[in-house]
Order: structure tokens, then sequence, then C-alpha cells
């Protein structure tokens, strides 16, 4: 592993632990890896034992501000470690009053974006057995030798798409800033979607969709995503029929993607969770584009001060619909 | 699948559900009738009492129920007898439109119209432009649930 | 501070002095006027029809020309036209489209058209000018002759306040001199009426004189070289005190001390004489 | 399981002659939870509605569908029958099988099945109807005012001659409004003070009006019947019980500022009362302007003051109350005309607006009743009246006529000619507008007895030059270029709306047309009303209007605020949301979409492993909800839900339409 | 009189061509009382339009006013009801020059003097004017 990363690890450990031991904080939500080199999985550190196992390196992918939910049952106060998505899920959060600011200690960490292990053994190109990173590439380490890839090769497609790596809210600081970055391309794949004609789009979706198993991990990691009861668990009304039936899919991915509407922080969980790869951003990209066009730029999580576009309106607002 | 619906048979005639707002679309309908307009008897109106009532997945019911075409009928922007209402409903449902048709419903199935208490003539004007505009598209199969597949 | 120059054809011609003391003013003051190259007329009138896109042909190719960098004249007229197409190339597309699928340029309505007045008055201040003056006008009643092309219609021209202007007489402030007011600075001098109705032009003007005559003025100044011939050439040989008409530019060149016989001018003509174009 | 009775009304042939009855019945029949269907010619009718009333006796209904003409039309006669024979009104709902069916086709084949279509509708929908009730609402008998001007002041005296008690909440120092700055009025040259000042007294004694003065409103909050309001009484730096309104201290004060009521053209102290008849006689301080607040020094107004009435250390006051009632009356502004750079106002002393030329004639005015040129105390000879200044302009102005110009000319010109009878007047117009009773008369007298002469054109340009003023006028009907050399212009300024309107507006939570003049709820049928119960409206605040229709409109708003004080009980909104608290998570969207700040956040406990846990739901006040349904559509998770159009009753009535 | 109110081929042009609807004037004639030349007009400003509302069109092609109007756009930066006459005047121009008259102005009628005096830019915003 990369001496940053490690050094940037005893860094955070040292500060969160202060705050931990002192007792300024109750819990600690952080990373420690999992079972496997390429997996980090969600820390929740009491003690200084605990910390010990605490970990930052480019696997943290988890969101951990959905934990606070839970968490802040339990604990009077939580620090929580958040990169720039994480950051934005906590400005979500609470601006759906989820999560209340002063009982939360936030500690940012900019982000220099995680790596896609699929993508790492692909490069691979044989049994990787671990990788280490210096400057911006990747050393990949398999059984026949070495191979060296450029970092950006290798992120998730989620963190090559992040316009915002450094987080915009935090009460410390830990790692130096990223910079917002500039020229991303996210709205590509919606634009080409859009070239389609409706049989074309129809059917894209409809194969896409046909493989949802209806297992409801794109819901359980979505900072959007916080009602008590989901619509589609509801027995008084049924508005999601449990049958296997097309329209029922559809029924639950547009109604997902809607109640994003101006409230997706665009962090991609919901897809890096999906299991059968269906391409969810796309839905909720739509309606970040389109309602940016309509209502002006608006990028949830960014700010929790700012009203989100369903929540206000202006008397000359435009419409879609071709009301003359 | 469920696409497969075989009823553009001769015959065929569209399902249009049609929610209108108790203040004016509504009562736009009900002065149609006074004035003994026209328009074709596949428009159904479901009675809600504002455009700002319009929940999306009511419309999306209505495609699984085998509805041919959706509109939502409400007060014009700044006449809403809630007095914002219908300027809630305007964003809500311009994000949903652009989402059905991102999702391949053709863009005429579900649309939106502002027709006043004083508007008979067009009340009956845009329930008979729906439902010619949904004729010539032919039936709407995506999302129909195969349990409420017409019976030919 | 840099700008792009238009002339036009009355500034190398009937109205040279308006070039010549302007050039040698701005040089004095720092502001480098380059000119454009192969220049040709601005259009001389901007057309009220929208669909006589012909006459938006040589203005446009002028704006087109200037490459995005702000662009100045001096002749009233010449800036009026150039104004207003820009505006029509912003507002509509329709006109934009033709126009410049003709001249097989891409243009859009960008970049910032100013007369030269308001170069002096919002780039380098009035404040700055009035540290600059060498040799103020002290004494001298002078009073502005807006006419109409600078002001209106101002939603377009934004130049100042179509009805209460206040930018010549700041400037002559600055330049030192005694400001006196008229109540007719903004009102037309009858332009080209007095090519084919001399008698209307020969109204207006008189009213105009009398005015500022009224009101105590010696001098009146314009941006306008058409204003200038009917102020000077449509009066009445009615036997009153003349009141004298000059470019603004004129006065400028005199404050800031500049010599200008006709050896300068002649400098001028030579130095930019390679890169004139017609007329 | 319900227990369901369908009745089909025939409506004579309006129904049967293109709905198959029979068939719709027998369609009904089959509908789950229908155990009866009938038909009549005329459900509405006494025996039809009797027939309802005995079938749900006889076969025990619980809920019951009519299939008759539009529910807009009588949903409330069927309710009502319903309740007479012993069920919730609620648990009725109507299949509009006249006007959405029987009346828009031709066809019986057509108009069949739709009716049998929307009878399975309401029935399904009817199926999930539960027993609503109506709320009962407290009606707090007092009512507030808004403006103490001529509107305010007779809405007052009205309600309080009522025998309710009425608080007139007035920001200048003194009640009057702008008919207290006028001279005489129109069209029968009454003095204005001589008929307002006794109404202005008769507000300060009558023991049901309360005069709030110098005072603003903060904030309102409630609705229809009990409206909680806070009231900021600005610090007046004077003990109104002590004072006597002797005026030593206004005489005393070194201080000067320029008065308002005059608008500008004359100084008063800066301890003082607005004019001489002011109601209350009690000065103010104006702390910008008083040499103590400014520089920690004088109080002569203290010493001087003989009951010892002044008092520095006095703070603005926030007075909480709560009414069941509120008449706006705030009244109007008049338009600047320096935004005319034409017409020179603002640059040149005798260039005036309709109301300080007004000023000038009033005995305690600027130049004490004279009328004289302000630049040189000279009565004019030559005066120009220009109309529509910034009226029926929707290039720099107001689209709008100001309706009051036409008249205050023409008195304005008449009694010039009385106090100057040397001077001309001349009256640039566009038209002259007079309809009123007696107005056409009185503009005619101008014309013809008081040499008073209209122009039809206007003004292109005024200037001044040497000591008068050049008009550069046209007379369209002669076609003529008119210039006039005047002593003095009058410019009719647009009456427009005061500049804090959207303000109080959204305070009171009333809405404005584009020029912020107030709404009223319908424009023939409802000109007091506001689309928010319990709030009217009065005067100029709504639209330019003279004294006789202000009045006229006082004692309306007077009227309908006395027939909601006079009611024991409100009648609330029986279809309101209501949250599901277990489900609500809290996100507190519905708060940001309601319009009726109707929901709250609340706190509640709940269990939490074992233990009890503080969380935040939201909460709907019934008497605030109107039943719009905006709540419900914002939230995902259907935590809230709207009485009698819950989203269960509209998915089955979906479901039952596609059958 | 042609009073065919306001539906004349001139009409439909000028507000196609210059977004000017004679219709929205209410004759309040403030561009005549601004105008600096009405000395030498036969119709005053708002006559003019007056008669583009009544359909006036033979009328409105023969009077002198049209060629008196400079263009100063005085009475547009004064009409209350935000109409550009100047625009108009330039139409029923135009409306002459494309098709009625022919050119109204050419080199021919200049005087020598006049030729060597004049601004170079009024001789061409004249031949703009008056000349196709």
């Amino acid at each position: 592993m990369a001496e940053k990363s490690l050094k940037e690890a005893e860094k955070i450990r040292e500060i969160v632990g202060q705050d931990l031991l002192g007792g300024r904080i109750g819990l600690l939500l952080g990373w420690e890896k999992g079972h496997y080199w390429w997996q980090s999985r969600p820390l929740f550190a009491k003690n200084e034992a605990d910390l010990e196992k605490l970990t930052w390196d480019s696997f943290c992918v988890i969101n951990l501000s959905r934990y606070l939910l839970e968490e802040l049952k339990e604990h009077g106060k939580v620090g929580v470690l958040v990169k720039g998505c994480d950051a934005r899920a906590f400005n979500r959060l609470l601006q759906d009053n989820m999560v209340a600011r002063d009982r939360v200690v936030l500690y940012g960490l900019p982000c220099p974006g995680m790596l896609d292990y699929g993508r790492l053994n692909e490069e691979a190109g044989g049994a990787l057995i671990s990788i280490s990173e210096s400057n911006g590439s990747v050393t990949l380490k398999t059984g026949t030798g070495e191979k060296s890839v450029e970092r950006d090769q290798v992120l998730m497609k989620k963190c090559a798409e992040c316009v915002y790596p450094d987080p915009v809210v935090y009460d410390q600081l830990l790692l130096s800033p990223q910079g917002k970055k500039e020229g991303v391309e996210r709205f590509k794949s919606v634009e080409d979607l859009e070239e389609l004609t409706p049989d074309e789009r129809f059917a894209y979706w409809e194969g896409e969709l046909s493989r949802c198993l209806r297992c409801y991990a794109c819901r359980q990691v979505c900072p959007f995503c916080s009602c008590r009861e989901c619509f589609v668990e509801q027995d008084n009304p049924r508005w999601q029929g449990r049958a296997y039936q097309p329209g029922e899919n559809f029924m639950f991915h547009l109604v997902r993607a809607y109640h994003g509407t101006g409230r997706c922080i665009d962090c991609g969980e919901c897809e890096r969770a999906c299991p059968v790869d269906i391409p969810l951003q796309e839905l909720n990209r739509k309606l970040i584009k389109d309602i940016n066009q309509l209502y002006g730029d608006y990028e949830a999580g960014v700010d929790a001060e700012a009203d989100p576009p369903l929540l206000t309106y202006r008397p000359d607002d435009p419409a879609a619909f071709s009301e003359k | 699948m469920s696409v497969g619906v075989k009823e553009k048979a001769a015959g065929w005639e569209p399902l249009i559900v049609a929610f209108c707002c108790n203040w004016c679309s509504y009562a736009g309908g009900d002065l149609a009738g006074t004035s003994r307009l026209t328009y074709p008897s596949n428009v159904k109106v479901i009675r809600v009492p504002c455009s700002g009532r319009m929940n999306p997945m009511f419309v999306l019911r209505a495609f699984q129920r085998g509805a041919d075409g959706v509109i939502v009928a409400g007060c014009h922007p700044g006449d809403c007898h809630y007095s914002t209402g219908n300027y809630s409903a305007r964003r809500r449902l311009s994000a949903f439109k652009r989402l059905v048709e991102f999702a391949g419903f053709e863009p005429e199935r579900f649309e939106v119209r502002w027709i006043s208490s004083s508007e008979g003539d067009k009340f009956a004007e845009e329930m008979t432009g729906i439902t010619e505009r949904i004729k010539a598209l032919g039936p709407n199969g995506k999302m129909r649930d195969a349990r409420w597949q017409k019976k030919a | 501070m840099r700008y792009r120059y238009f002339p036009g054809c009355t500034l190398k011609g009937q109205a040279k002095n308006m070039e010549n003391t302007t050039l040698a003013a701005a040089t004095a003051l720092g502001i480098e006027l380059v000119e454009l190259e192969e220049w040709q007329c601005c259009g001389a009138v901007f057309p009220l029809y929208e669909d006589e896109l012909i006459s938006l042909l040589s203005p446009v190719r002028t704006l087109a020309a200037a490459e995005g960098e702000p662009l100045v004249s001096l002749c009233a007229a010449c800036h009026h036209v150039l104004k207003r197409a820009q505006e029509l190339m912003q507002r509509n597309e329709d006109a934009r489209h033709k126009v410049t699928e003709f001249l097989e340029i891409d243009y859009k309505g960008e970049g910032r058209v100013l007369h030269f007045l308001e170069v002096l008055r919002d780039d380098l201040g009035f404040d700055k000018l009035a540290e600059m003056i060498k040799k103020p006008l002290e004494g001298r009643k002078a009073a502005a002759y807006y006419g109409c092309l600078l002001l209106r219609p101002s939603k377009v021209m934004q130049f100042d306040d179509p009805e209460n202007p206040t930018i010549m007489e700041d400037f002559l402030q600055a330049l030192g001199a005694e400001v006196v007011k008229s109540p007719y600075r903004t009102e037309c001098c009858g332009a080209y009426l007095s090519v084919t109705e001399e008698g209307v032009a020969a109204d207006t003007v008189a009213r105009i004189l009398d005015s500022a005559r009224k009101a105590g003025a010696e001098m009146l100044i314009t941006a306008c070289p058409l204003c200038r011939y009917n102020l000077e050439n449509c009066a009445a040989e009615d036997g009153k005190e003349p009141v004298k008409v000059y470019y603004f530019s004129e006065l400028l060149a005199e404050a800031m001390g500049l010599q200008f016989d006709d050896l300068m001018a002649k400098a001028i003509e030579r130095r930019r004489s390679s890169d004139v174009g017609s007329s | 399981m319900a227990r369901t009775g369908v009745f089909v009304c025939h409506c004579g042939t309006n129904i049967a002659g293109t709905v198959d009855i029979d068939q719709s019945v027998e369609a009904s029949r089959g509908f789950p939870g229908v155990v009866h269907a009938g038909e009549y010619r005329y459900l509405c009718s006494e025996m039809g509605q009797d027939l309802i009333k005995n079938a749900i006796e006889e076969h025990n209904l619980d809920r019951v569908v009519v299939g008759t003409c539009s529910p807009r039309m009588h949903e409330n006669t069927f309710r009502k029958a319903a309740a007479e024979a012993g069920l919730n009104p609620y648990m009725l709902e109507v299949a509009n099988i006249r006007e959405h069916c029987s009346w828009v086709h031709r066809e019986m084949d057509e108009a069949t099945p739709k009716a049998i279509a929307l009878l399975r509708a309401a029935a399904a929908k009817v199926a999930l109807n539960d027993p609503l009730d109506i709320p009962e609402l407290d009606v707090e008998k007092r009512a507030l005012i808004i403006g103490g001007g001529i509107a305010g002041i007779q809405a007052a005296l009205d309600i309080a001659e009522a025998g309710y008690v009425v608080d007139i909440v007035e920001r200048e120092p003194s009640i009057g409004g702008r008919m207290a700055q006028l001279e005489k009025t129109f069209p029968t040259l009454d003095c204005s003070a001589c008929i307002l000042t006794p109404k202005m007294v008769e507000a300060a004694q009558h023991p049901n009006v309360n005069l709030i003065t110098y005072s603003e409103i903060d904030e309102v909050k409630g609705f229809v019947g009990q409206f909680d309001v806070k009231i900021r009484q600005k610090a007046r730096s004077v003990d109104s019980v002590k004072c006597t309104g002797c005026g030593i201290c206004w005489e005393k004060c070194p201080s000067k500022a320029p008065s308002e009521f005059e608008m500008g053209m004359a100084k008063r102290k800066a301890i003082y009362v607005p004019f001489p008849q002011a109601v209350p006689n009690v000065p103010v301080i104006d702390r910008d302007n008083c040499l103590y607040f400014k520089k920690g020094r004088c109080q002569i107004c203290a010493k001087e003051c003989p009951p010892e009435a002044i008092d520095f250390e006095q703070q603005d006051v926030v007075i909480e109350r709560r009414y069941g009632a509120i008449i706006v009356a705030t009244g109007f502004d008049q338009l600047d005309p320096s935004i005319y750079g034409e017409y020179g106002y603002g640059q040149h002393p005798d260039i005036l607006t309709g109301l300080e030329f007004e000023r000038l004639f009033n005995a305690s005015g600027p130049t004490g009743g004279k009328v004289v040129r302000l630049s040189d105390g000279k009565p004019p000879r030559n005066v120009v009246f220009i109309q529509c200044i910034g009226s029926r302009d929707k290039a720099r102005g107001m689209n709008y006529c100001s309706k009051i110009c036409c008249m205050f000319t023409a008195k304005q010109a008449i009694l010039l000619k009385e106090k100057v009878p040397d001077a001309r007047s001349y009256v640039f117009y566009i038209d002259v507008r007079t309809a009123g009773k007696g107005y056409e008369e009185f503009q005619r007298r101008a014309a013809e007895e008081y040499d008073v002469a209209y122009l039809r054109g206007q003004v292109g340009k005024i200037f001044p030059e040497e000591d008068h003023l050049v008009v550069h006028g046209v007379d369209s009907l002669s076609g003529k270029i008119v210039e006039i050399k005047a002593d003095m212009v009058v410019l009719a300024a647009a009456s427009i709306a005061r500049c804090d309107a959207p303000e109080v507006g959204r305070k009171v939570g009333i809405n404005s047309d584009s020029y912020h003049f107030f709404n009223e709820a319908h424009p023939k049928l409802r000109p007091v009303e506001t689309h928010t119960a319990g709030v009217f409206i009065a005067g100029a605040c709504q639209a330019p209007k003279d004294i006789p229709d202000t009045v006229a409109q006082a004692s309306a708003a007077a009227v309908k605020a006395i027939g909601l004080l006079s009611k024991e009980k409100l009648q609330g909104e029986a279809c309101t949301a209501e949250v599901i608290q277990d489900e609500c998570s809290g996100c507190l969207n519905c708060i940001a979409v309601c319009p009726y700040t109707a929901i709250t956040e609340v706190e509640i406990e709940e269990r939490h492993h074992g233990g009890t846990l503080k969380r935040t739901v939201a909460q709907v006040n019934p008497s605030l909800c109107q039943g719009c349904g905006s709540c419900t559509a914002t939230c995902r998770s259907g935590s809230i839900n709207l009485k009698g159009f819950t989203n269960e009753q509209i998915l089955a009535e979906v479901d039952a339409i596609c059958l | 009189m042609s009073a065919a109110a306001n539906k004349t081929r001139l009409v439909e042009e000028m507000k196609a061509q210059s977004g000017q609807d004679p219709s929205q004037c209410f004759q309040c004639a403030k561009c005549s009382a601004a105008c600096p030349v009405t000395a030498a007009m036969d119709l005053l400003p708002h006559q003019v339009i007056r008669y583009l509302q009544m359909g006036m069109e033979e009328e409105l092609l023969k009077s002198k006013t049209p060629w008196i109007c400079a263009s100063c756009f005085t009475c547009a930066a004064r009409c209350p009801r935000d109409l550009d006459l100047a625009r108009m005047m330039e139409g029923i121009r135009l409306s002459m020059l494309r098709c009625r008259e022919g050119n109204k102005f050419g080199p021919a009628d200049l005087t020598p003097e006049q030729l060597e005096k004049l601004p170079q830019q009024a001789l061409v915003s004249g031949f703009r004017k008056y000349n196709k």
C-alpha cells in the first residue's frame, strides 16, 4: 500500500483518537479492512483497540453518513469520516432532518477517488495479488510479474465522474483539498439515450430493468432514501405490486429515481451497490440534468441552505409539457 | 414481456384518464357539458382537489392498469385556488414527464394542461386532442401489467 | 488600454479633424486605438425594417472584425449603427443566421461596442482625465449638444439617460470649462433632412442655437459630423452672436495642451496612411 | 365489508337520453360492495332524496353512490340527505354522469359504458370512505384594521357600531391617511378636513375602537376566527397618557426636518405631530433628526414639557393579540414622476405633482394657503396640468388608469380659479374619464364656467426659460402643436401600490396583482374578500379609487367582518391532511410546500430497544389546512394523507376506471 | 375613405417586419408633442398612426410626413405604449421606395456646392434612406 495513504491514516487515527478517547465523541464511524485486501467495510470504533483497525486507502468507498441514522439513536455524539460524497450525503440527511448537526463531528477527507477492483483485475490480466500506488499510478502485482497503470484508468466509475471530491461540510479537514473537478462529462450517457426513439429507449430500459432482483440494495445505500417505511413495502395502499412484472420493475425504478428529483447527490452508491449492474445513475442524472435546465443550476447536498428545487417555485417557471 | 399488445385491430378504443382539479378543470369539464360541447368518451375524469395533489405514482398506476394516455389538468399558473398548488405541480410534473419520456414513453402519453373553469371549450378541445393523438399513436403496452391486459 | 478603432468615411473626409484630435489626445492619455484593417462603411443608417438585411452586412462585418476586442468609434452615426446592429445580432437569431451565413463569418453579438466618450467616462474615468488636463478651458462657456444617435433608443444604446444625459457635461467639466446646459441639447438637428429639406433643418438648428445662446453658451460640442454641418451651415443669417461648434475632441486636444497645427495632423496622417481603407 | 347503495338519476332525459339507465343500474349491482342499486327520474327532488333515505334504512346501507349531475351542483344536497338518514355525510360519492358524460356524448353505446365506468370508480372510492368530522372553530370577537386612512376609519366605526371591538393599526403618528392631505373633495367641494376630522375624533372616542398609531404589523399567524398578530408599537418617546398635546415641545424644538405630510415642501420639527388636526394629538420624536438622539444633548422639549411626558428611554413595544377578522386598508402612494426626464420634475420647484399642488391650497400647508410659485412666491397666471403621468403607460409606468386624476385635476383647476381669479388652466389629457355621480357635470363646469382649457394630447417636453416653463405639447383634435409659457406645471402622477404592499401581503397571507395591488377573491362577486378566509380588503390598496368608492368598500368589508364575528362557531374544512406519525420520517418537506403554514413539526416519543427515543414528525393543524393535498404529493412514503382524497381512494378510482 | 381598419397589407407587413402594431396606439399624441420637425409635416406623427389604424393607406403614401421624419427616435423614447413610430415611418417609406415611386432622391438632386460641403455621412445616409 502507498506510503502516503499509510501516513494519512496515521494522521487520521491520531486526530480522531484524541476526540474519541477524550470523550468528545462516543463513536467514530470509519473504515476497516474487509475480508479481502481490496475491500473496506464500516468500522464502528468505540475504543483504542477499535481505532487500531481504522484504515484509509483506495477502497474506502462505502458512504458512512447513512449509518448515522441508526447510530445516533444509540450515541450522544458521533464522529464520522466523510469524503466528498459522504459530506454531500450528510447535507442531504441534514436537509431531510434525519441528523442533528450538533450531534455529529465531521472529519473531512478530500478524496482522490476509490479504485475499482474489477478494473484492476482486468488491467492485471491475471490473478492480482496486491497493488501499490505512487504519484498517480498504480502498480499491479500478479503471480507472473508487475504492471503499472494510470490511477485514472482504474478508478471506480462514480469516482471518475465525481465533481466534488472535497467535503462540502466538515468540522475539521484532515487532508489537503483536491479541488473541484471541472469538465467532468457526467451527462454523456444520458444524452446518448435521449437520442434514441421512445421505443428504443423503452427496449433499453426493459432489458436493463429485467435483471432487477428487487433486492433494494440501491435504496439501502442511498442517502436520499431515508423513509421509515418505503413505498415499496407498504400494504395500504399497495403502491408497488410484488409480482414479477416488467411494469412493476418500472414502477419501482421510476419512482425511486423520481423521489430523488432535486435530492440525489450523484454519489453513485446505488449503481455501485446494484448486484446486477443496472445503470441507475442514468435515471438519476436525467433528472439532475433536466431540473437544472428547467429551474436553474442546483447541486443537491452541496449547500444545505439552498432550497431543493421541488420544494420551491417561481411564478414564471417554465414547464416541460406543451401547455400553450 | 408485456409489450405484446395486439389490440390495434379494428375497433380499438384508447383509454384516457384525466385527473382534473376540482376548482378549474373539473368545472371547465362541467361547463363543456352545460354548453353541450362534445369530446370522445375515451376520456374519463378523476376529480382531485388540486393539481398539487397529483402524486406521479397515480399516473404510473394508470399505465400499469391499461391507460393509453394520461392528462393532468389544473388551474392556470397564478390562479390556483390554493394559491401555490399548481406551481408545485408544474415543477413536479415537468420533472416526472421528462423521466417517463426518458424511460421510453412517447411524449403524447402523458400531458399536463391548464384549463380554467370558464374554459369549457378548451376542455373539450384538449380532451379531443389527446384522444386523437393517442389514437394515432396506438395502444400503450409499456408498463402494462399482464393481469390487466384488455380482453379483446 | 487597447481598443479596435473604426473611423468611418466622414472621419477621413469632412471630419478629419475629429479623428486627428482624438488620436493625438488618445496617445497622450495612454489609450491605444488600433484602426481596423480594410474597414468599410458602417452602414450609415440602421435598418428599421428587419428584412432590410443588406444594410446589416457591413456593420456586422465590422463588428466581427473587432475579434471580440472592444470596438471604438467617434462618429455618433457610426457608433449608433454598430451598436444597434450588435443588439439585433444578439436578439434576432433568424437575422443573425442569415447575415452571418451570407458573410461566412461566425458572429454572435459579442464584444463591447463603445463611443470614445464612453471610454473616457467608463474605462479611463473623468476624474483621471481631469488630472491629465494641462490647459484647462477656464472661463469658456461651453454647452453639450448630444443630438439623437448617441442617446436613442436608450435601451439599446445604453449611453446615458436619454432625457437628462450628463456625460458630455461631465466631460466638459473635466476639461475645466464652464458648463452651460441648454434644453434643446437632446433634440434632433434635422439630420440628413439638410440634404432634401433644408428649411426643416434650418428651423431645428435655429431652435438649438437660440436655446444655447439664451443659456449663455459661447460654444457647443458635438460628436457627430452631420450635426456640426447642420449647426454651422443651416443657421439662418440672423445677425445674432454666433455660437461656435466644435467636435468634443477638438476641445479635448486643446485642453491636453496639444499643439495642433497642420504639421502634426500630417504626421498622424502619414503614420496611418498605409493602413487606411477606402471610405 | 361495505354495504353500498348506488342510485342513478335520469335527470328527465338529460341523462336518460344518452345513458341506458337500466343497464347502468344492472352493472352497478355487480360492483364490489354494492348491495343495492336503484334509479329515479329526479334524484335531487324531495321524492328522490326520500328514495335514497328509505333505501339506506331498508338495506342497512353504510355508504352511497349517486350517479347524477356534477358534484359541484348537488353534492351537498345528497350529503344532507344521507345525513338525515343517519349516515355521516362524507360516506357519499357522486359519479358525474351528466356534465361529464350524457351531455358531452351523443350516442347511447358511447355514453353508457362510460357512465358505468364512472359509477364503478365512485363505488370503488366510496368503499374506502371514512366518516369525517367538520371541525368547529372558535371566533375571537375582535377585528384588526391595518391602515388608518378613511377606509380604515370607516370600517372601524361600522364594526364598532355593530358591537365588536376593533383595533386600527396605523404606521404614521396620526390616523387620517391621504384624505387628511386633501384640501377639498370632488365633486361637491366639501372641505376634506371638515368631513374627515369628525370621523377621526369619533374613532378616537368610540369605546369599541382602539387606535394603535405609529405602529406596524410584525407577524400574522393563525387562521380565520383566530389570527394571532404581533403589532410593533414604535417608540414615540412621548408618554401618550401624560401628554396634553399643548404643542410647547414642537414650538421649542430647535431641530428641523422635511415634513412627510407636506410632501417635503415644508419643514417640521424633530418632535412633531404631522398636521394640526392629528389624532391622537400626541407628538413623536423623530430620532434620526433629534439633537439629543444624534448628539446626546438638547432635551429642550423635556425641559419645557409641563406634564413631563417626554420619555427618551421609551422602547418599541410588541403587542400580541388575537383577532377574528382582519381588514387590510393600507392605501396608496404617488408615482415619482422624475422617471420622466422630459418633464423635468425634481429639477424645477414649479413642477409639482397633484398631491403637492393640493397642499398649496391648504391654510396650514407650506404656503399658508396661498397658491404661489415655490420659486419666487408669485401667484401663477398660466398653470398647465398634465394627465396620465405614469398611468396608462406600459413603457415606463403603469398600464392601468389611475381613475382619480381626471377628477382631482378638474377640482384643482376650479380651486385655482377661485384663489387666483386671473389664472388660466390648461389640461393636457388623453381621455377625460368622469364615471361617477355628479362627476361629468363637475368636469364640464370646470371647462365651461372656470375657463379651463382642455387640450386633447400630451406634452413632449417641459423646460425652463427665463422666469417661466416652456410646455411643448399638442392638441390632437385641431392637429396643432401647442407651446405654452407656463408659470406652474402640475403632473397628475399615477396612484400606485404602497412600496411595502408585497411585504404586508406576505405577512397577512394575501396575494397581489402584478402592480402589487391586493387581489380580491372575485373581481365581481367577492370584491372585498381575499383568498384567505377572514381577511378583507378596502380602499386604494386594492386598486386606485376615489373617496366614495373607498368608503363604500370599507363599509362592505366591515359588513363581511361583522358577519364573521357574529358567528358562534365557524365550520372548518372536513377534507384535511393527516399525518401518519408512525410512518412519518420527519423530513418536513411537507412544511415547505404547504400554502397555509398548516403543518408544523412536533416531537414525539417512541420505544427503542426498551427505552424511549424522541423524534420529530410533522403535524397538521386541521383548522388551517384547506385540503389542497400538495403535502401528500411531496411525501415519498405517503405518510401524510388527504381525507376525502386519500392515496388509497385515488388508486382505487384509477383501478376501477381502467377495468 | 378606405376605413378597412387595421387590415391593410402595409399594416400586416409592418407588424411582421418591425414588430409595431398600430392598434396599440391610443392617440395620446405624445409623439407629435415630442417631434422636432412637425412644422414641415402635412400630417402630425400621431395622425400617421391614426391613418394606419383606419386603413387609409393611399392617403398615407401621398403624405410628406414620412419623408420629413429624420429618425431621431424621440417619439419612440417617449411613447407610453412602447411603440416605435420611427420604424413605422420607415415602413411607409420602404413601401413607396420598394414598389411604388422608386427613388426619392439621387446625386442629380444635389448642387455642386452641397456636394463639396456636405459630410460624407449625410450623402450616404441620405441615399440609404431615400433610395433603393
